[in-house]
């Protein structure tokens, strides 16, 4: 935590303990700097998860959770950036292969634009479907009903 | 009319085999399926008849009632026709198998080469199925099963061309002949050969572990995908109907025909009693069976089953028991001969299912590696080693006991030169280093 | 479609056919001769372990790139989390990875556990430690059977599901339930242990060594299972670590990394088991580290039931559960890999936010690296080394 | 009586089929009947108790060389000739060639009647198994031509290969 302080400062917005795991909160234009600074200096080599968790009363609504352990010093690290509504983020598939399906899948259920990926396209859903289902203002029995009668002709929709 | 005369018996015979066909190859899927089913800790099909009796009618009567797709951009004439050619060419391929001594439909003066050249026939049938069903897959399928068949044919003839150096004679009944004059069957003599054979023969009729063609996991049932019901019960008939064939050819080849084991050698006579005294027993157990069986009729078809094997054993025992000069003591060799030619053929299928069940299936390039890079080479190998121990033993008349053996040694220090060298450049990945490769035994 | 007329119906369903292409039968095939062919191993394909379509890059026989289509199976687990509670939500996560349903339920309730800061009673750890170890022996049967019917051999299936029949039973004894067992709950065990637990585990744990040198008769030496296994599907150790595979695929690439190992969770730091790891990552080494896996979890069983320690079998846990707010991130070693719960609560009985990490979705990335340039067969072999359960993938 | 009936059989059989090959507008099917008409003519051989003819007929022809047909047939896909317009401005000249061809058949046959030498038939039986026969002409009296043949055989194998390994 304190290296990651002295080498980035303004950048780290909070450092704290959450049931003894240790949490960075960071500015999210500075992702990819501190990420690839992670992997090589640090030794995060494996990035475990990669997912987002909608806040929509706050202004700055999405916070990006990037899950890290380096196998060599046997610790997690859990990173977090703070996102507006459609504010686009920098893709850190280029650190990280593995952020590729990941990155895809927080496209497909909350809409954060990757600048730089490689084939942003929604890994699970059809491409056509209107909507990003895990965001709160998404109902759980909403569907896409125009996807659906037009694709699997069942006209109610359920 | 006399002209027809001749021609009575052996189309008589013809139409008992065309008609027994699909019932023996019925009953051999079944036996398939229950040895499948033993080996994999289960009891394979018990529901239809007395332990599966049954089995083959109902899928034959199934296949028959299944509607028959043809699929919309297929080439009809040819969808039509591909089954038939495969069938067809796999049945003439009969003709020729000296079943008994009398049993045989023509004793053709050049037996062999008359079966080899029908069923290499049969690749039409595959490749034109697989063309006239016009989907990819199936196209996949026919070229690779076709180059499967081009591909062993070559080995199996040299093969068979090792054994007949031995014989002398290509008309089928000739090899047996010669076969118990000689005392010893081919496959002591020329071991290499039939290894080479039974190898070839799997790949011919594509059954694993070379059934690329029709492997599951890829090609989804290979040429035979678009096909259904009695279509495909064709295709089905034409490769048991193959399987029969290759067996009675290795059998008349390498396993003496109609001779019974230890033909020649006096002390081994009781050996004759064998066949009916197994078909007591296979009558025995039936009998014992029947009233367990849980449905009546059931019951009433196991006790017939029990008394076709009585019969059988009565037609058996007849020749032995009638005094020895009347004419039915000269049928024993026939019905014997039958008996013991058959039992050979259930062996070899026997060895055929066994393979199947415990070996994973090859990948279609190393198939052709395998069939070009090894048995090829092989069985040239092999015929000029008979021919060497043929020549040793004809022109400077060494003991037979001498040359034959060195000849098979010959074959086998080539064979596994060949091996080791073979196993170099096994892995076809693109850009692949050259890896280390310890060479993996046979 | 037949003859008849396509009515309405048939108009939309060829419609969907177009667009989820069915195995093989409208393929966008260029026209043979081209060099390029795109071959579709779609979602009803025997091999493909569930609804994953493949679509496969092919020149002539060699494959050149490969695209996966996934999210047929795809449930919305997490959102229904948002809008279950916490001992609701439970049931859910058997239904993931429906192979492994245990160590699912394992995970999430230590990662509940942990987010309450509570502790399971010793008792109740030893317990879940036993049943995880044999859902983990169970899954690779599986695997191992489903693996050696692709590249074929018919018969180890059968003799893998014999055993994993057994272990099928145990739990049927233990929880009423043989797949989605939804044995544990948060803070311990739902149900006491069945008295002769102890006894058959023990008599499966004696006659299963037995059984693996059975496959490995079967297999290891065969030499056409050697060759359709050797050097197919390389994975370097440093390519695994930059995809983020983890479990048996990553130990077969010489990483010597157990999440049982490092980061100890219900009663593993108290057994002694060791980690098989492989040399050059192929197909072949992967087989071979979870069959040796399997002869460690045996292992494991048996010093556990040495000692079951007497005790209550649930924590102090109410009825109803208000975690504190904040988030926790818990992972177990499942038998694919890495499965991690990234819970976010806000004090309400409702989970916020649950997301899980499904190891066998980032083991299927690796996919398309691991089949450029094999043939169509061994793309077979590797979706089957991979071990992945759609389930899982699309949750 | 009955030989007579099969000669004909097989006879109209390779006659039909070989109008058919030409006729039929999809190559694989043409290929087909050329192999019926091939197997008619094999038919023939046998009813003549030419055993050795009538296999190597069967082995050469359907079994090697037309199957090599067919594969290149499905593999290069002749599909897109089919939709050439067919045409056929030389039907003049075809008739004149045709026209003269059938007289010369007609002078064949009249002046076979009268005095031309005809072989004795062979007696059937008289023929012993002519595969021996065969066998030693090749081996022995013909035995360089038989030599050259293979190793012109050989070269063109050699050549096929090494064309192939280019593309491969």
């Amino acid at each position: 935590m304190k290296r990651y302080k002295a080498r980035f400062g303004g950048a780290i917005g909070e450092a704290l303990l959450d049931r003894k795991q240790a949490i960075l909160v960071i500015a999210a234009d500075r992702l990819l700097e501190i990420a690839r600074y992670s992997r090589d200096e640090e030794h995060f080599d494996l990035l475990v998860d990669l997912t987002a968790v909608d806040w929509p009363k706050r202004e700055k609504r999405f916070d990006l959770v990037l899950n890290l352990y380096s196998l060599r010093k046997n610790e997690r690290l859990r990173i977090k950036a703070l996102l507006g509504e459609n504010e686009p983020v920098a893709t850190v598939e280029s650190v990280w292969p593995t952020a590729n399906w990941l990155e895809r899948e927080v496209y497909d259920m909350f809409g954060i634009v990757f600048e730089g990926h490689s084939n942003l396209k929604r890994l699970l859903l059809p491409e056509a479907w209107q909507g990003h289902p895990l965001r709160k203002d998404y109902d759980i029995l909403q569907q896409d009903e125009a996807w659906v009668r037009e694709n699997l002709g069942i006209e109610s929709g359920q | 009319m006399n002209a027809i005369m001749p021609y009575v018996f052996p189309v008589l015979f013809a139409l008992v085999i065309v008609a027994l066909l699909p019932l023996v190859a019925g009953y051999i899927v079944l036996v398939e399926r229950k040895v499948m089913a033993d080996m994999q800790v289960r009891l394979g099909p018990m529901r239809v008849g007395p332990h599966g009796l049954l089995q083959p009618i109902a899928d034959a009567v199934k296949l028959l009632l299944k509607e028959d797709i043809i699929p919309e951009s297929a080439d009809k004439l040819l969808f039509w026709g591909a089954p038939l050619i495969s069938v067809t060419a796999a049945m003439l391929a009969l003709a020729a198998l000296p079943i008994g001594p009398f049993f045989q439909i023509a004793d053709l003066n050049i037996g062999l080469l008359y079966i080899l050249g029908i069923s290499s026939l049969g690749i039409f049938g595959i490749v034109l199925g697989g063309w006239a069903s016009n989907s990819h897959y199936s196209l996949m399928g026919a070229l690779r099963s076709a180059a499967q068949l081009v591909s062993y044919e070559t080995s199996a003839g040299m093969a068979i061309v090792g054994a007949l150096l031995l014989a002398g004679t290509l008309s089928t009944r000739g090899i047996v002949e010669a076969q118990s004059e000689a005392g010893w069957w081919f496959i002591f003599v020329a071991p290499v050969g039939f290894f080479i054979y039974l190898v070839a023969s799997i790949a011919e009729t594509n059954r694993a572990p070379f059934d690329m063609p029709e492997a599951e996991s890829e090609l989804v049932a290979g040429y035979m995908t678009e096909y259904s019901g009695f279509r495909w019960a064709l295709y089905f008939l034409a490769e048991y109907t193959n399987m029969v064939v290759v067996a009675s050819i290795a059998a008349t080849l390498f396993l003496g025909g109609w001779m019974r084991p230890f033909a020649n050698t006096r002390a081994f006579n009781f050996l004759d009693y064998l066949p009916p005294l197994l078909m007591l027993g296979v009558a025995g157990y039936c009998f014992r069976r029947a009233p367990k069986q849980p449905v009546a009729v059931q019951k009433m078809f196991m006790a017939a089953v029990g008394l076709l094997c009585i019969v059988l054993a009565l037609i058996l025992i007849m020749p032995l028991a009638v005094p020895r000069d009347s004419f039915l003591a000269s049928s024993k060799a026939g019905i014997h001969g039958a008996f013991w030619f058959l039992f050979k053929v259930g062996v070899y299928i026997y060895v055929f299912m066994w393979l199947r069940f415990t070996f994973p299936r090859y990948r279609f390039d190393q198939l052709m590696r395998l069939g070009w890079q090894f048995l090829v080479p092989l069985s040239i190998v092999n015929v000029m080693g008979i021919g060497v121990s043929l020549a040793l033993h004809r022109q400077l008349h060494w003991p037979n006991w001498v040359s034959f053996p060195l000849g098979v040694a010959l074959t086998l220090i080539a064979g596994a030169f060949l091996l080791a060298t073979g196993e170099k450049h096994e892995h076809p990945r693109v850009g692949d280093e050259e890896e280390e490769e310890t060479p993996v035994h046979a | 479609m037949g003859t008849r007329k396509p009515g309405h119906r048939e108009r939309t369903i060829t419609g969907v056919a177009d667009r989820y292409n069915a195995a093989g039968t409208n393929v966008e095939t260029t026209v043979l001769g081209a060099d390029e062919i795109i071959l579709n191993m779609g979602p009803q394909h025997p091999s493909t372990h569930g609804v994953l379509r493949v679509k496969l890059r092919l020149d002539g026989e060699k494959v050149v790139g490969s695209e996966c289509v996934i999210g047929y199976l795809h449930r919305g687990v997490e959102k229904i989390a948002e809008h279950r509670s916490y001992q609701q939500f439970a049931p859910y996560v058997d239904r993931m990875d429906y192979v492994a349903a245990v160590s699912n339920g394992l995970g999430y309730c230590e990662a509940v556990e942990k987010l309450m800061q509570v502790e399971a009673p010793p008792r109740a750890r030893v317990i879940r430690t036993i049943l995880t170890e044999l859902q983990r022996i169970a899954s690779h049967l599986f695997w191992l059977g489903t693996h050696a019917l692709d590249i074929g051999a018919l018969t180890p299936l059968f003799y893998c599901l014999r055993e994993r029949e057994e272990i099928l039973k145990i739990f049927e004894k233990y929880c009423g339930a043989r797949l989605t067992t939804h044995a544990f709950r948060i803070g311990g065990l739902q149900y006491e242990a069945y008295d002769e637990l102890e006894k058959d585990t023990e008599r499966f744990c004696k006659g299963f060594d037995k059984r693996v040198d059975e496959y490995e008769s079967l297999l290891t030496e065969n030499r056409i299972w050697v060759g359709r296994t050797k050097g197919i599907g390389i994975l370097t150790a440093d390519a695994a670590i930059a995809m983020g595979v983890t479990g048996p695929v990553l130990r077969a690439s010489g990483v010597q990394w157990d999440i049982r190992k490092a980061m100890p969770y219900a009663a593993y730091d108290q057994y002694e088991f060791s980690i098989p790891t492989g040399q050059n990552g192929d197909t072949y080494d992967r087989y071979v580290v979870r069959l040796e896996e399997m002869r460690q979890s045996r292992k494991i069983c048996l010093q556990a039931i040495e000692n079951i320690p007497a005790g209550p079998i649930l924590g102090k846990v109410g009825k109803v559960l208000k975690p504190p707010p904040g988030e926790v991130y818990h992972s177990i070693e499942a038998p694919k890999g890495e499965l991690g719960y990234y819970i976010v609560s806000d004090g309400t009985t409702q989970p916020y936010r649950v997301r899980i990490r499904p190891p066998s979705l980032i083991n299927l990335e690796a996919l398309d690296q691991m089949i450029r340039g094999h043939l169509v067969a061994d793309v077979v072999a590797v979706i089957g080394t991979l071990d992945i359960v759609l389930g899982e993938v699309d949750r | 009586m009955l030989d007579q009936v099969i000669f004909y059989f097989f006879a109209a059989l390779a006659v039909v089929s070989a109008i058919l090959v030409v006729t039929r507008r999809n190559a694989v099917q043409s290929a087909i009947f050329l192999v019926t008409a091939l197997l008619a003519t094999a038919g023939i051989f046998l009813s003549l108790n030419a055993e050795f003819l009538f296999i190597v007929q069967v082995i050469l022809y359907a079994g090697g060389i037309m199957v090599l047909f067919v594969f290149v047939i499905m593999l290069v896909n002749l599909d897109v000739a089919l939709h050439q317009v067919q045409f056929n401005r030389q039907w003049f000249v075809a008739l004149i060639i045709s026209a003269v061809l059938a007289a010369q058949v007609v002078a064949a046959i009249a002046v076979s009647r009268r005095s031309l030498y005809t072989m004795p038939a062979a007696p059937a039986e008289s023929l012993e198994p002519n595969t021996e026969r065969v066998a030693f002409y090749l081996f022995h009296t013909y035995m360089l031509p038989f030599e050259i043949a293979s190793i012109l055989l050989l070269v063109a194998m050699v050549g096929a290969v090494v064309m192939a390994k280019k593309r491969v």
